[in-house]
């Protein structure tokens, strides 16, 4: 049977070029690059070179882009970060409803520290309306965030925009961008951010290692706290292979973004196009073009997300329902409902998000298998009528 | 994360469908968490002739729907009212831990179809209580999670 | 040129057999293990299974064992955790004045966050007393935390007295074994400790992925907010690939300590005496038996440390001075500073950590040029009288 | 992390050792930071014939010495006034920013020595300030570090 592979946004498997980058600092270059010996400094120019080509991909200076176990560590430092350095200035926070676990938690945990939050709803397409955040700002509110794109239904956000709005009222702003670096064009000065959030697994890179880019002259505490790794901001031997692994997906990502998006935009038009016209009840989630490049994302009236998932699994498909990081609970996905869907569709969604080496065939073979296993749902459902 | 026997159940679910004019009707569950289970009973001379469920629902309420029904087949009323989530899960072989309420669903939605049948007939069955109206079972972690 | 690493505290190059273990999970078991679907399981099984190791080799539950992104993490996590969670209790928290920064610096911050700190003292070979820790405990203490051994002089703390004092009196235990995970036995229950950081690039492992151990029962707040990851402790996508590598390494090193010790303590012997027959005015820093199989430090008088490493690089030899995480920072070591070495000496010392690849020939080499490397610097040195 | 030219003059260290008898000696420096740097002066006719020092400090400390004293070798007074810090890091084709301070000590202990020789010759140099008495260089990572 063939295995199809269409759940990239939850995490990707890393592209052997990037593999190879980073075999030789596993057992040969292997120094700690704080060390002033010879073999360590050839890891510190690793850690160097990485670092410069980050942020020329990002249009950010070298100094301000700092190496960290992933998007959660990023998440949780620009937030906790910003609200410790600036709380002389304000304890108020704006986000948004749809942020990954990663922002929201962090921000519930602030709430129980003494800091307000204002969680800005969104529209039906899963948008952020900049006015908004505007009308949202207080005197004492000290940072916004808000996610570049949604996890779940792939909307994309008006960033620039919001960033424009932050700026001109002198307000630190975060971006998780967990889901769009190596996926569309990311440019920290044109996108008027202070501080965003990337994570090496999302395109091809190797788990467990992430950026924070801060804006010269963001004051930030840092989260973790040890050596003088990361100019005195975050502690830690640093993850050389890691870092040089993320260092080469995010080149690979940028390099090939054009033609990629190209192909993965007909074969997610195709695949949305498809279901539409094969499955009647279903209802495409998220923005019809302000999305990535790779998401689908649909509700199943009647059915519930697991089963779904589970009959798929069985055909070879690998899909989810929701984002995974949450499939230990079982909630229905906070990000469907703040869309405005009831509890019992929230429950029935798919997500399909496509990888560069997904091809036309495994779509079809998705459009043939998927009516079926749709069908066999319904009819076991209570609150189906044929 | 499911048992070989789960997932049969699931794959190959026994007793699906709705039987017409039954004995006893019991809904649960609740839109809110994504689950609702509906079991038909046919029961003659004390005797659950036939059973039926429609559940819409997670692989596990699937499975527990279609266990529970197997084990009530052919049993009378008293030996269903012995049919606990504990002896579905152990026919299944288990569940995770975050699955466990599913089989409480199962249990329940049984126990409220008997209840339909002993008040449409005016019987008392020993041990049997009505079912709770807004059952809102929680979805939670179950490890400790300071 | 030969070259010769003798600083397997600062970081360790990952054993071959490590990087073979983790292949796997890079660009084939890729999967995100929250996900539900086949290839996913098997990623899930692999976490499991280094999870059931890590407890075996520990002492442990597997249920104990929380993955983490390094030793820094695992401190920070385990102190601002149990800070935070036991803050109705008390804000008293007692440490050693010998710590790695990744204690010292997060005991400062929350000194700054209204906590009270009890740096305790250790005596000239860098050993805290347990009745000095029994003294200091009062009704609003929290947390104890001291180091199962040093990474600059190698001292090894009496952990299990420490623990039994701790457990009586009922308050949290935590100690960084980041230098003795792998290298001495260690048994979680034994050692009375209910919180263990270790790091896996100690010990033959991956950089970036730690343990915090966490007995069960022990209450503990989130430092990494997000996904329910970890049993909802600790969010973020799980580096599969380099928690594999770590249970491998820990199992690796294990396995074969008793041998290796054996092979290394000999050759630390070896070297001590040699140094303190070759060379005058010079000080063995540490205990001369409660020390790490692989740790060698030294105080030569009237030299600096920097210097002393330059030269021997070009020797082709890798040492440290003090630790390699602080070399960003020029102040002279806190722990040489806390055995009472005045300042300038305490910037002449010299830290050699052997690994089990190390070699009589490498220690007759280094006993060979380290003599007139030394003579050389002192002639240069103004407070040297020949 | 430092220049070929840094390494040359830590390895090579030009005009190491003392004089005898000397114009002027200065030491400047702090045990507590572990650096010390002493140079020795032979002036002659408002030249510096000869130059030496010892130093106690790091690979930047022992270059920025020995390039100092190359510098102001044949020198007159006025134009070893002239060599900053600035034109020693120079020289060296530069150093890490944790290690510019480094060579203000050699630009100090020069400076000492020349008010040492100016005291003992009752004569005064022009824009000499005496040496600070308990100097205190920090040493700090330069980067901001909230
Ligand atoms: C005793 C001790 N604790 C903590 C750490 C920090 O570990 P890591 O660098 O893996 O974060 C180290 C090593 O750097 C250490 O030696
Ligand atoms: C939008 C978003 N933010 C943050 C994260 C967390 O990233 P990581 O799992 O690498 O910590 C994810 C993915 O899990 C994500 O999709
Ligand atoms: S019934 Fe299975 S998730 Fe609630
Ligand atoms: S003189 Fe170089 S470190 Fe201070």
């Amino acid at each position: 049977m063939q295995k199809i592979y269409f759940d990239h946004a939850a995490t990707t498997a890393m592209n052997p070029q990037v593999v190879e980058a980073m075999v030789p600092y596993f057992t040969e270059n292997f120094g700690n690059p704080s060390s002033i010996y010879e073999i360590a400094r050839k890891n510190k120019q690793a850690l160097d070179e990485s670092r410069d080509k980050i942020a020329k991909l990002l249009g950010a200076d070298p100094k301000e882009i700092y190496f960290t176990s992933g998007g959660t560590e990023s998440d949780n430092w620009a937030i906790k970060g910003i609200a410790d350095a600036y709380r002389n200035k304000g304890n108020h926070i704006i986000t948004s409803a749809i942020e990954h676990h990663a922002v929201l938690h962090t921000c519930e945990y602030l709430e129980s520290k003494g800091y307000e939050v204002t969680y800005l709803p969104v529209n039906e397409f899963g948008q952020v309306d900049p006015q908004d955040v505007l009308k949202a700002i207080k005197d004492n509110t000290i940072l916004i965030s808000i996610m570049y794109a949604n996890n779940e239904i792939g909307t994309i956000q008006p960033i620039e925009e919001i960033g424009k709005i932050a700026r001109e009222k002198g307000i630190v702003f975060h971006t998780d961008a967990v889901q769009a670096v190596g996926h569309i064009p990311i440019d920290v000065k044109k996108a008027n951010v202070d501080l965003l959030s990337l994570s090496g697994h999302k395109f091809h890179g190797p788990k467990g290692v992430g950026v924070l880019y801060i804006r010269k002259g963001i004051k930030i505490k840092p989260l973790l706290h040890g050596g003088a790794q990361e100019r005195g901001r975050r502690g830690g031997t640093e993850n050389v292979p890691g870092i040089v692994g993320l260092a080469k997906a995010l080149e690979l990502a940028v390099e090939n973004m054009e033609e990629n998006n190209k192909k993965m935009i007909e074969l997610r038009d195709y695949i949305i196009k498809g279901i539409s016209s094969k499955i009647d009840h279903v209802k495409l989630n998220g923005h019809p073009t302000d999305r990535l490049p790779n998401n689908i994302n649909f509700t199943f009236d009647f059915i519930e997300g697991e089963s779904l998932l589970l009959l798929l699994d069985m055909k070879g498909i690998y899909a989810s329902s929701g984002s995974a990081c949450t499939s230990g609970s079982l909630d229905p996905s906070h990000v469907l409902l703040a869309i405005g869907l009831p509890h019992e569709r929230a429950h029935g969604s798919l997500r399909i998000t496509l990888g560069d080496e997904n091809t036309k065939e495994e779509a079809d073979y998705l459009l043939e298998v998927l009516p079926p296993i749709v069908q066999r749902l319904r009819d076991m459902s209570p609150l189906y009528e044929a | 994360m499911y048992s070989e026997k789960v997932m049969d159940h699931f794959m190959n679910p026994r007793n699906v469908g709705e039987i017409e004019n039954p004995s006893g009707v019991g809904t649960v569950g609740n839109p809110k968490c994504g689950d609702i289970m509906k079991i038909y009973l046919d029961i003659e001379d004390n005797i659950i002739k036939d059973v039926k469920f429609k559940t819409f629902g997670c692989g596990a309420a699937v499975a527990t729907s279609s266990m529970a029904t197997e084990l009530v087949k052919g049993k009378t009323i008293e030996e269903a009212m012995k049919i606990t989530n504990k002896a579905v899960m152990e026919a299944l072989d288990g569940l995770p831990p975050v699955k466990v309420h599913c089989s409480v669903l199962a249990e329940e939605a049984l126990q409220a179809a008997l209840w339909d049948y002993a008040q449409k007939n005016g019987i008392e069955i020993e041990g049997l209580t009505p079912p709770k109206e807004d059952h809102d079972h929680h979805h939670d972690i179950p490890e400790d999670n300071e």
